[in-house]
């Protein structure tokens, strides 16, 4: 689900009203101090590189930001802010079989992967990290790649929780 | 049911109060419910709170916008759950909203309704059952839509194939679903009748006989391209002729008023004005009682930037193909309504998501209407 | 229902973060701004007092601010500020016909009154000029005089929406 | 069904993916839902937000106290629908939620339930239907307990009649329902037995048979004035025996380990302090595994102070009826829980309705557990 705008990212705030910061981005720095601070095991940064036997994409970012390579289309509360990661469901939830579809460019390596943005579904919002940005996003008639639509589909309950974004595949020629 | 709870109360209160000084005082009366006009005045709106964070508590807000007294411009809200959407009758002093309910909250057995509301009470006062299938999505006009003088509602479902609810709104009983493969919304027809828009760039239109099934339907051509310059859904309607705005700042009229759509020739809302200005935002449009359109755009457009608040509402005029106005908003506005009197109000939820409220005819702010308990207006409605 | 603390009015919050208003405060000083600026024909100030032949008490006071004399044992939203006022319910709710009780001091005469506080019900939180105090109030199992609970009792539905304050009598030797 | 909609999710991705260079890339897998372990570490806590603005959505989010880290700490949550309460058993891997439904949201037919949740996955396993009068007030501990080695819930009813649910929740049965005129609430005896405050000043005590019917019942001798200086009714129990504090800043011992509750003699929690310091808050008291209890405490009491925030939180040994420890706060808190550890964490919601952590050891504020999506936690729970 890519419902939000930008606008509930405090920066459009902050640059009309002058307000010194964001929420996300204090949030964002909090969590990057507690990595270097704190060096809690549970940091949630991904390897730069895989090997090639199993290749995967190269990584690089936060993946709790919003400002993440593979959130170009989403729109929702990111699953990792919730209990759940990137491409992975908090307890208790259950996984939307049913998806819209981001391409996106990943930095790390200048390839564009599609990304299938699963919702998790059953709870209701989570309430963190809500990340709206609307690269290939389009109308809903044409729904496999609009996220305005609600995707808790085939699921027992369709109560929007958050979204995840799995790689599912690279792109041709972009 | 009212009477008899002011009975059991003064029953009570006789009880309570049998050792205060009863006699030197009148009691206030109990049991004292607000009522509305029938007839709203043209600046009362309708907030749709649709409660992002909490979904399965949306409202629908009645303010105002006239006031600058917080609480005297509240009117009274009614609910509305898990994103509901709206719609006003223009002949019945009602108001229907399709809704979500699960038998546990937020898990459980669905059911989806349409639930009609008085003006006068903001009570609803019945209900029709409809199919599990209504679409779950950002809210938007064209997932609700009364057509044949509001004698028919039609809801739009996704799961994710794609239908039409057909309820006869006025004998509350659902009638019929219609299958739409490949199409998606409701937009109003002449008669008994709706048009969707479709993945392939055409319009569907459909006619219903008198049990709502399917009498004919037809295509037109294929007029926009999906991907590259898609049209937004989030047309502005002036006379039955529909004005969908392009991301890159077009706009395509279809006029709705016969048996099929008629697609007429684009235009661009942009012009030479320079700055790369697009429309963007929730809801982009809105219409007046003159025949103007209005839509929300922004500045240093971008692949992308189709959702991103706007700075300015512009105005046009549809017969001239041209601008006719532009009211600079005092803060970035992601959705924008309008009231339908001849003296209109620009209604914008700003980037704080505050109500905003500004005067069309000489452009003004007018005033905030915070202080309303709400979480995500996402909606705004003038008063039918 | 007068279930709240004083703690989400922010006066609390001032104090402690030296933040130079309270929402509440804002927003009664904005209403005042209204009645002498825009000089509404709705302003809700009550008469200053009433004829003898119907007696009510004298009124001085803001009904829709939380410090009104009324509210020295509410807990809840002020109808007030909901489409109802401090004795009238906003459309659409039901009025709840089991209450709880205060016994307030009136500053324009200096007597006691008994008050009544009629909870409106049936609709979710009115969500504006959240007001508690507690003078008087007393844990759940003295219920008469507690705001902890819930009074949308003997309503057809016991969602809590906002909560009224009416005379219902004068307190003896207060 | 999550192995089903992982296949369907697989096929659907197939089909999508035919024109990408799918053989490059091994796609990740999708349908993975995190899991929690069966016994959760000792600083985890389950924050209960109310959500008094949106009451239907309330939420218990569970938490790891120890973390700075905002995203790993927040380990999901479970839904509890209009003022729900919370109780975890600690032989079984559960947690019990008391809440109500409606089957439309704000209105329509009432159904209350106590759900079982499962602690290593935070979803539903099962649900017991209640009688629709369970208590809706503020939150409390004593609305919902568990008796008789954790194989009977009690649950509070209010209607303005009171009684008490007899639940088996081990065979997810509804027993049977116990007047209690005159009293409230629920507090865990001995065996198959429960106590109640009664308005009159007296501890009523309820022994059970083995259907959950009424066996006997005793009332104590008149022990609090509930006018003057009443008990409050959010005790703290140290091995068996209830501490209520009152109003006025005393507390009295109620030992609950006979088969008749045992009043002991009440003793002063202020002593000789200065300051009018007294007792307030939502949940104003707490407990540790060391026989300590903790009670939330602020300077200058007045009739109505006693939900007032706290601004220290005092701890005593009921053995020595001593204050041990006062744990100034950072900011004034309305509401504390602790974790049940040796090394245990003082909980509270400080008046900007965030959480703060305190070690008790030390006395030392440690962080603030913010960015929960939580919007009125009021109560706050050491996992069991």
């Amino acid at each position: 689900m890519k419902w939000l705008d930008g606008w509930l990212d405090k920066t459009t705030e902050s640059s009309v009203r002058g307000i010194s910061q964001k929420t996300s981005r204090r949030g964002f720095l909090g969590k990057i101090a507690g990595v270097v601070i704190g060096g809690a095991a549970t940091v949630p940064l991904l390897p730069v590189a895989r090997s090639q036997e199993n290749p995967a994409p190269a990584e690089e970012g936060d993946p709790n930001s919003c400002e993440y390579w593979r959130y170009c289309a989403i729109d929702g509360f990111l699953c990792g802010c919730c209990g759940g990661s990137m491409n992975s469901c908090p307890p208790g939830t259950e996984m939307s079989p049913i998806t819209w579809i981001g391409t996106c460019e990943n930095p790390a390596d200048g390839k564009s992967y599609i990304v299938s943005y699963n919702d998790c579904c059953g709870k209701s919002s989570c309430g963190n990290c809500l990340c709206q940005r609307n690269e290939g996003d389009r109308p809903v008639y044409n729904p496999r790649v609009s996220n305005d639509i609600n995707w808790c589909l085939g699921t027992s309950s369709n109560m929007y929780h958050c979204s995840t974004a799995i790689v599912i595949g690279t792109a041709l020629d972009e | 049911m009212l009477r008899h709870n002011i009975m059991k109360r003064l029953i009570f209160s006789l009880v309570l109060v049998t050792s205060s000084a009863f006699g030197q005082l009148q009691p206030e009366p109990t049991g004292v419910i607000e009522t509305l006009p029938e007839q709203w005045p043209a600046h009362w709106i309708i907030a749709h709170d649709a409660a992002f964070f909490h979904m399965s508590d949306g409202k629908f807000i009645v303010l105002d916008a006239d006031s600058d007294d917080t609480n005297a411009r509240f009117k009274g809200f009614f609910n509305g759950a898990f994103i509901p959407q709206l719609d006003q009758s223009k002949s019945r002093p009602e108001m229907y909203v399709v809704e979500t309910f699960r038998s546990r909250g937020n898990r459980g057995e669905r059911t989806d309704v349409v639930t009609i509301y008085d003006k006068r009470t903001l009570a609803p006062i019945d209900e029709v059952v409809l199919p599990p299938k209504r679409a779950s999505q950002m809210p938007n006009h064209y997932l609700l839509q009364l057509v044949d003088n509001e004698k028919i509602a039609l809801i739009y479902n996704f799961t994710p194939a794609t239908s039409v609810s057909v309820v006869d709104i006025v004998n509350r009983e659902f009638l019929n679903e219609i299958p739409i493969p490949g199409c998606s919304l409701v937009y109003p027809m002449a008669g008994r009748a709706f048009a969707s828009l479709c993945t392939d760039g055409t319009m569907l239109s459909v006619q219903l006989d008198a049990e709502g099934e399917q009498a004919s339907s037809s295509r037109t051509e294929v007029f926009f391209d999906a991907n590259n310059d898609p049209v937004m859904e989030k047309a502005a309607i002036v006379d039955g002729i529909a004005y969908f705005p392009t991301f890159l700042g077009r706009v395509i009229p279809v006029d709705l008023n016969g048996s099929e759509p008629d697609v007429g020739d684009a235009w661009s809302l942009v012009g030479d004005e320079e700055g790369g200005w697009r429309p963007g935002g929730i809801q982009v449009t809105g219409t007046d009682s003159s025949g103007h359109f209005y839509v929300l755009m922004h500045p240093d457009g971008y692949e992308g930037s189709h959702k991103d608040p706007g700075t300015e509402v512009w105005v046009f005029d549809p017969e001239t193909k041209r601008r006719v106005d532009r009211i600079a908003l005092q803060m970035p506005a992601i959705t924008m309504g309008m009231t339908r009197d001849d003296d209109p109000l620009l209604l914008v939820t700003n980037v704080n998501l505050e109500v905003d409220i500004y005067r069309v005819s000489s452009g003004e702010y007018l005033r905030t209407l915070d202080g309303i308990g709400a979480e995500t207006v996402l909606m705004l409605h003038g008063s039918e």
